[in-house]
C-alpha cells in the first residue's frame, strides 16, 4: 500500500499527474481560472488554433444526446497570432505544461502553424487536429486516410521541431493505418480519439438541430469506441497515447490505461463537472495506494499485454 | 455610450474585457453541492426550488444564472441553465424558477427538502444598476426601468426589480403569458413596489394581446432617463426591439440559447453579433444580457 | 386530423407500417412468438445467416454500456440450410414480410446464400450484412470499401434475383461512397447502421468483457451517428433507406423519417422493450393524425428536401 | 437418463426441444407493469421487494427469474435479470432479492410502495420436481433434495425447497456466505420443513469453511433416491461438481450469465456445453437450470 506516484513523462511532457484537459473545453484557460484550479492538471490542451482567427459556426452549436452531447463550435479562436503572442504567454504562469492543438485545411498551413508556435516559451508540444469534423476544408479528411495523415504529421514536425502529438479521428475505417502513418510522418505520440461525426435533428421544426447540420458526438456514449481504438492503436506503434472519450471517472481512467493510454484527457465531462481532474486524481491515487500500485504507468495496456 | 454591465463591456466579447493581467479572475464560479430547503409548484404551471448556496448567494447579482446537475448518471449528460429568480446573501439562498418543458426539468420536480444537487455559479454577466451609471441616468431626478417579460422570461427580472426600487427608481413590469394558466405569481414584485400591466393572448387574464401591445402606448414618453430590459422569448425579443428602434432609452435584452458549460469554456452558446456576420457573442459569459443593438435577433435558438 | 395510414411499399416489400425487427434482435422469430404478436411488425429481419451452422463467439457476449450495450454474439445461427427448410417455413404463418440478412466470407458464399434463398417460399428480400463487426473473416470488411460492397451486392443480386438490400456499416470513413456502390451493384434498398466497434474493459480482471474482445455498439448511443448516416446517404442514393441505431420512442422513428428512411427497424430497444414496435406504431399513428399526416411517407427527407 | 426440465431437456438447446410445430408457444411470457407492494432491506445485506405481477405469479415455476426496468430513460440500458425468491399464484405476488452490487441495483433500492416497474417474466426453464420424474426417483421411499447455495445464490432456491417439502420429500440446505454480515435469513427454509446448515468463511456464523466443506461428508450417502441442485458462484459451482464426480445423484446447477433480453432473443447468454469447444447453451432459454454434467464451468462469467 505504499506510496503512489502519479507522475510520468509523456513523450517529453514532464506531466505531475495523467489527467490532461482535451482541446476545446478549455479554451486558453482564462475561463476556467475563475472556475477551478488550472494546476489540477497534469497538461492541458488549448482550443484548436488556426493560422487566421476563426469566428466558428452558426448556433445553435450544442446539443444534448443520450448519455453524450455533440458539438458544431468550429473551431472558433483568435488565430495562431493572438494564441502565440497572449494566449500562451497568460496560461505559462501556471507552470502546467502547455499542448497547443493546431487546425489546418493544408499542408502549408500546418508547416506555417508549426513555424510560429517553435519559438513560443512554454508550449510543450503541438497536437495535430486531423480529426475535426466540425469544419468544411480539411480537418476531418486528414485523419481519415494514411498517406494524407503521414504528410500533415510530417509537415508540422519538420516545421516544428519539438514533440509532436497527433490526435486521430474514429471516423476512420482503419484507425491503425492512420496511426502508423502518423508515426512514420513525425509523431512523438498520438492523442485518441476525436469526435465521431452524428447529428440531431428537431422534430418540431423537422430540421437538423445544429445550424452547421452535423456535429462531433463525445461524452459517455462514445467511450466504448474509444476504448477499442486505444486498444487497437497500442498494440499497433510503440509511441505513447493519450486517451479520450467519454472519461468521467477514475474507473474509466483505469479502464484507457489498462487499454493502452499512457494519459488521459476529460473532454466534454469537463464542461458538466469542471472540477473532475482534481476528484479523478485523487481517486486514481486511492485505488493505486489500494491495489498497490506504485505508478500508474504499471497498468498501460495490461489488458492486451 | 458606455452603460458598463458588471466589468465587462456589454457584449463586448471576451477577448477585449478581460485582458491578460495575471490570472486575477474578474469573478468566482463556484461548484456548489447544494441542498434543496424547499420546493413547490407555484402559479404559472412552475415549479420553485430555495438551495442552500451561500458561496453562489453571496456574489450573485440581478440576471445571473445558474448551471444545475440534473443526473450522477451519464444521462442527462449535461447541466441545465436556470436564472436566479430570488437570492439572499444574508440567508445564503438561492431561488430557482422552473416550468418542466423535457427530461431534466421533470428529474429537477422529482427533488425533496433534503435532496443534495450540484449548481455551478453564480454565472453571466448580469444586470445590476450598479453598471448603468450612465452620464444621462446620473442626471435623471427619477430614473425609471421598464422591464417587459414574456412567458419565464419574467422569473430572473425579480431581483432586478427589487434592487431597483429599493434605490429609489420608479419600476413598472410588462408581463405577458399565453392564457391564465400560464401567467406566473407577480405579486413579489407588486410588493417590492413596482407597477405590473399583465396581458395574456387569449384575455384570460388582464388585457388581451401581447406584451407588446402594452409597451406600445408608452414608447413615446420614453428618454434618456429610462432603461427598459426585456426577457422572453426570441420573437417576443424582437418585437420589442423593432419597436423600441427609434427611442432615446437604451434597451437590454436577456438571451437564451443552447449550453453545455455556461462558464465560457466551450464556445457553444454563440448569438451571431449584430451586423456583423462573422462575429459571436457567448450568451454565458458575454451575456445573458447584451445591448440589443449588439446581437441579431434574426433566428430562434 | 384524417385516418393516417401506415402502410408502405418498401423496394416491393408491402408493410403494413414502417416499423421492422432488426437482425439478430429477432432470431427467426420462436422466441419471440412466447412473448409478443409477430404480426405487430411491418417486417422482420432474422438473424443473419451463413452458409454453415455458427456457434458463435466464447462468452461474455454482452456488455452494458453508457446509454447502450455491446455484443458480440458472432453471428450464431443453424446455417442457411436449417434457416431455409424450418426457420423461414415456420416464421411464414404469420404472414409478416420476411427479410433473410445474410452474411459471409467471400463473394462466391454470398452468391450460394442468393441461390439458397431464391426459391424459398415467403422470402421477401435478402438482406446482405456487409457490415457485421463481430466475425474475424470477412464480416465488416466488405462494408469499409466501396469496390468490395459491390462485388458482394452483385454476387447477391444476381444469383437471388429478387428484392436486395444491403445493410451499411457506420465504421466506413465515407459511408455515402459504399452506400453509391452497393446501389450500383444491384441494392434495391439500404438499411443502416450497423453497430460501430467498440469495447469494454473489466477493470477487475484488467482484461477485456468479451470474450470476443471487442464488440458491436448499439442502443441509443449510436442515434446521433445513425442519424447523420442516414441523412447523408438518403441524399446521395435514390433508393430506399431503412434506418435504424438507437430507436426507442416514436420521436426517433419521426427523426430517422425526417432524416430520410422510409422505414426504421428497432434492435437493441427490442431486447429491453419486447413489446415496443406495438407502442411505436399506435404512437407514430397518433403523431400523425395530431399533425394532419396521412401517411408518414410525407415526413421522408423532410430534413433537407 | 431422462429427467426432464420443463418441456425442454434441460440444456439440450433450443432447437431439438421446440420444434416448429404451428407457433403454439411452449410457455408464455408477460411484460407486466408491477406495482411494489413492499420493500425493505433483510439480512444479508439484501434488499426484497413483492410486486404485483399476477400473469407471471401465475405460470411461475421455481428457479425461474424476472427481467427488471431499472430506469425509463435511455440509461442504464438493459433491465436486470433477478430470480423469483418466492411467489404467490394465490396473491398474485412475486418477490425478488438482491444484493447491491452496481448502478441498477442502486437504483432498485430507491423503490418504494406504490413504484411502479415493468417486469418481465417468468424466464428461463425453472425446476420443478414435476419434471424430475425419473425411474430412480420414482422408486425412492423417501426421495431427498440437496440443496447447495452460496451466496445470493440461496434466494431461488426457497420455492424448490417448499415445493419439495410440501410433497413430502426431505430438504437439506447447505449455506455458505463470506462472514455474518452476508448471511441471509434461512428461517423461510426452516419454516418449511427443511434442514439447514451454515458455513461462513470466517466462521463469524455457523460453522468455518466453505459451504463444500459442508458436503464433503455427504457425499458418500448420496444414491439414487437424491437430487442435488446448486446456485452460486462458478468457483463455487465447479467445485461441486468435481465433488460429486463419482456420485450416482444428480447434479443440477443454476447458472447466471450477463444478459440482454432474458428471453432468447439475443444469444447473448452463451454458456459452454461440456467437451464441446464448438457448442454454446444459452442460460436465459435453456436454463438457467443445467444438468452439472452438460455445461463448461471452466470459466466465470
Ligand atoms: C441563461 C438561461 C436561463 C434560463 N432560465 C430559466 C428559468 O429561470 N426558468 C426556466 O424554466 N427555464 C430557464 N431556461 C431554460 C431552461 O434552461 C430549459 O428549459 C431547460 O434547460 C430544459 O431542460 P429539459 O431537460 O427539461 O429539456 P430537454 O429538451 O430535454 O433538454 C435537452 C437539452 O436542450 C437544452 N434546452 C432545452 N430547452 C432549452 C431552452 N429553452 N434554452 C436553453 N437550452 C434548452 C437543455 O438544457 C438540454 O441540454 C434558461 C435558459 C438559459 C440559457
Ligand atoms: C438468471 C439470473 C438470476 C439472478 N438472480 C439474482 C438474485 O436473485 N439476486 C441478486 O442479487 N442477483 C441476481 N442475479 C445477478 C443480478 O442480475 C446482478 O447482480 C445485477 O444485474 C447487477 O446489476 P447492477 O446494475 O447493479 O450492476 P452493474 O455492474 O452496474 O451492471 C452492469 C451490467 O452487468 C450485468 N451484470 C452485473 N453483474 C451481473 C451478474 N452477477 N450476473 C449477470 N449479469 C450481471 C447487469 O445486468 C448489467 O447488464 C441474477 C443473475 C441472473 C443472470
Ligand atoms: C465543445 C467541444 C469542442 C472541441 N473542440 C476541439 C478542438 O478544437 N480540437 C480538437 O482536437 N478536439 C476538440 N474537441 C474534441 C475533444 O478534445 C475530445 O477529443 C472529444 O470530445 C472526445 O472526448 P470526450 O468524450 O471526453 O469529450 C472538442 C470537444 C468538445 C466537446
Ligand atoms: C444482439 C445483437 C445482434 C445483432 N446481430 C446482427 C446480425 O446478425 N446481423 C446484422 O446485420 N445485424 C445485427 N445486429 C445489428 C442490428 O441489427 C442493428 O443494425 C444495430 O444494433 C443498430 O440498431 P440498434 O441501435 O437499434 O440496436 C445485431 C445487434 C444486436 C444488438
Ligand atoms: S455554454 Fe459553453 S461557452 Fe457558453
Ligand atoms: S439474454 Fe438474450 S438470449 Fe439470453
Amino acid at each position: 500500500m505504499g506510496h503512489t506516484d502519479l507522475s510520468l513523462d509523456f513523450a517529453g511532457i514532464k506531466m505531475k499527474n495523467p489527467i490532461a484537459a482535451a482541446s476545446g473545453v478549455f479554451g486558453y484557460g482564462e475561463e476556467y481560472s475563475r472556475i477551478g484550479d488550472i494546476r489540477a492538471f497534469g497538461a492541458v490542451s488549448v482550443k484548436g488554433t488556426t493560422l487566421k482567427p476563426r469566428a466558428g459556426n452558426p448556433p445553435p452549436r450544442v446539443a444534448e444526446t443520450p448519455a453524450g452531447m455533440l458539438n458544431s463550435i468550429g473551431l472558433e479562436n483568435p488565430g495562431a497570432k493572438v494564441a502565440a503572442e497572449e494566449k500562451i504567454p497568460w496560461l505559462r504562469q501556471f507552470g502546467v505544461p502547455i499542448i497547443v492543438n493546431i487546425s489546418a485545411d493544408t499542408y502549408e498551413e500546418f508547416s506555417e502553424l508549426g513555424t510560429i508556435f517553435k519559438d513560443v516559451e512554454g508550449v510543450s508540444a503541438l497536437e495535430v487536429n486531423v480529426s475535426c469534423p466540425n469544419v468544411r476544408a480539411g480537418g476531418m479528411a486528414f485523419g481519415l486516410d494514411p498517406r494524407s495523415c503521414y504528410r500533415a504529421a510530417k509537415a508540422v514536425k519538420d516545421a516544428f521541431g519539438g514533440t509532436v502529438i497527433v490526435k486521430l479521428s474514429p471516423n476512420a475505417a482503419d484507425i491503425t493505418a492512420v496511426a502508423r502513418a502518423a508515426v512514420e510522418g513525425g509523431a512523438d505520440a498520438l492523442s485518441l480519439i476525436n469526435t465521431l461525426l452524428g447529428m440531431a435533428i428537431d422534430i418540431r421544426s423537422r430540421k437538423p438541430l445544429l445550424g452547421n447540420i452535423t456535429g462531433g458526438l463525445s461524452g459517455p456514449a462514445i467511450k466504448p469506441v474509444a476504448l477499442r481504438c486505444v486498444y487497437q492503436v497500442a498494440q499497433a506503434v510503440t509511441v505513447p497515447i493519450m486517451g479520450m472519450g467519454g472519461i468521467r471517472s477514475w474507473e474509466d481512467v483505469v479502464e484507457f490505461m489498462l487499454a493502452g493510454a499512457s494519459a488521459v484527457a476529460v473532454g466534454a465531462s469537463l464542461l458538466v463537472d469542471p472540477l473532475l481532474p482534481e476528484r479523478l486524481t485523487r481517486e486514481l491515487a486511492g485505488y493505486c495506494a489500494r491495489e498497490g500500485i506504485g505508478n500508474p504507468g504499471e497498468l498501460v495496456g495490461a489488458a492486451w499485454r | 455610450m458606455s452603460l458598463l454591465v458588471n466589468s465587462n463591456t456589454i457584449g463586448a466579447g471576451a477577448e477585449e474585457a478581460r485582458g491578460h493581467s495575471g490570472g486575477g479572475a474578474l469573478r468566482e464560479i463556484y461548484d456548489v453541492n447544494a441542498q434543496v430547503v424547499s420546493v413547490a409548484v407555484v402559479p404559472g404551471e412552475v415549479y420553485r426550488a430555495k438551495l442552500v448556496a451561500p458561496e453562489i448567494a453571496r456574489s450573485a447579482r440581478p440576471l445571473q444564472f445558474v448551471n444545475v446537475e440534473v443526473s450522477q448518471g451519464p444521462h442527462p449528460f449535461l447541466r441545465r441553465p436556470f436564472s436566479l429568480s430570488w437570492f439572499s446573501a444574508a440567508e445564503g439562498l438561492i431561488e430557482i424558477t422552473w416550468a418542466v418543458v423535457g427530461e431534466g426539468s421533470k428529474i429537477m420536480t422529482q427533488w425533496e427538502t433534503g435532496t443534495e444537487v450540484r449548481v455551478l455559479g453564480p454565472l453571466g454577466n448580469g444586470f445590476s444598476l450598479k453598471d448603468i451609471k450612465g452620464e444621462a441616468l446620473q442626471n435623471a431626478d427619477r430614473p425609471r426601468l421598464w422591464l417587459v417579460g414574456g412567458g419565464t422570461g419574467l422569473l430572473p427580472m425579480y431581483p432586478l426589480a427589487k434592487e431597483a426600487a429599493s434605490q429609489g427608481w420608479e419600476v413598472a413590469l410588462f408581463y405577458g403569458a399565453r392564457s391564465m394558466a400560464q401567467v406566473m405569481d407577480t405579486s413579489r414584485f407588486v410588493k417590492a413596489g413596482c407597477r405590473v400591466i399583465v396581458a395574456t393572448e387569449d384575455g384570460t387574464y388582464g388585457s388581451r394581446g401581447r406584451v407588446t401591445d402594452l409597451l406600445e402606448p408608452v414608447i413615446p414618453e420614453l428618454g434618456h432617463e429610462d432603461v427598459i430590459v426585456a426577457c422572453g422569448p426570441v420573437p417576443m425579443l424582437r418585437s420589442v426591439k423593432n419597436l423600441m428602434a427609434l427611442s432615446a432609452a437604451p434597451l437590454y435584452v436577456s438571451l437564451e440559447s443552447r449550453m453545455a458549460c455556461g462558464t465560457g469554456l466551450c464556445k457553444g452558446c454563440a448569438v451571431r453579433a449584430a451586423g456583423d456576420e462573422e462575429k459571436y457573442y457567448h450568451v454565458c459569459s458575454d451575456g445573458p444580457v447584451f445591448r440589443a443593438d449588439q446581437v441579431e435577433l434574426g433566428g430562434a435558438p
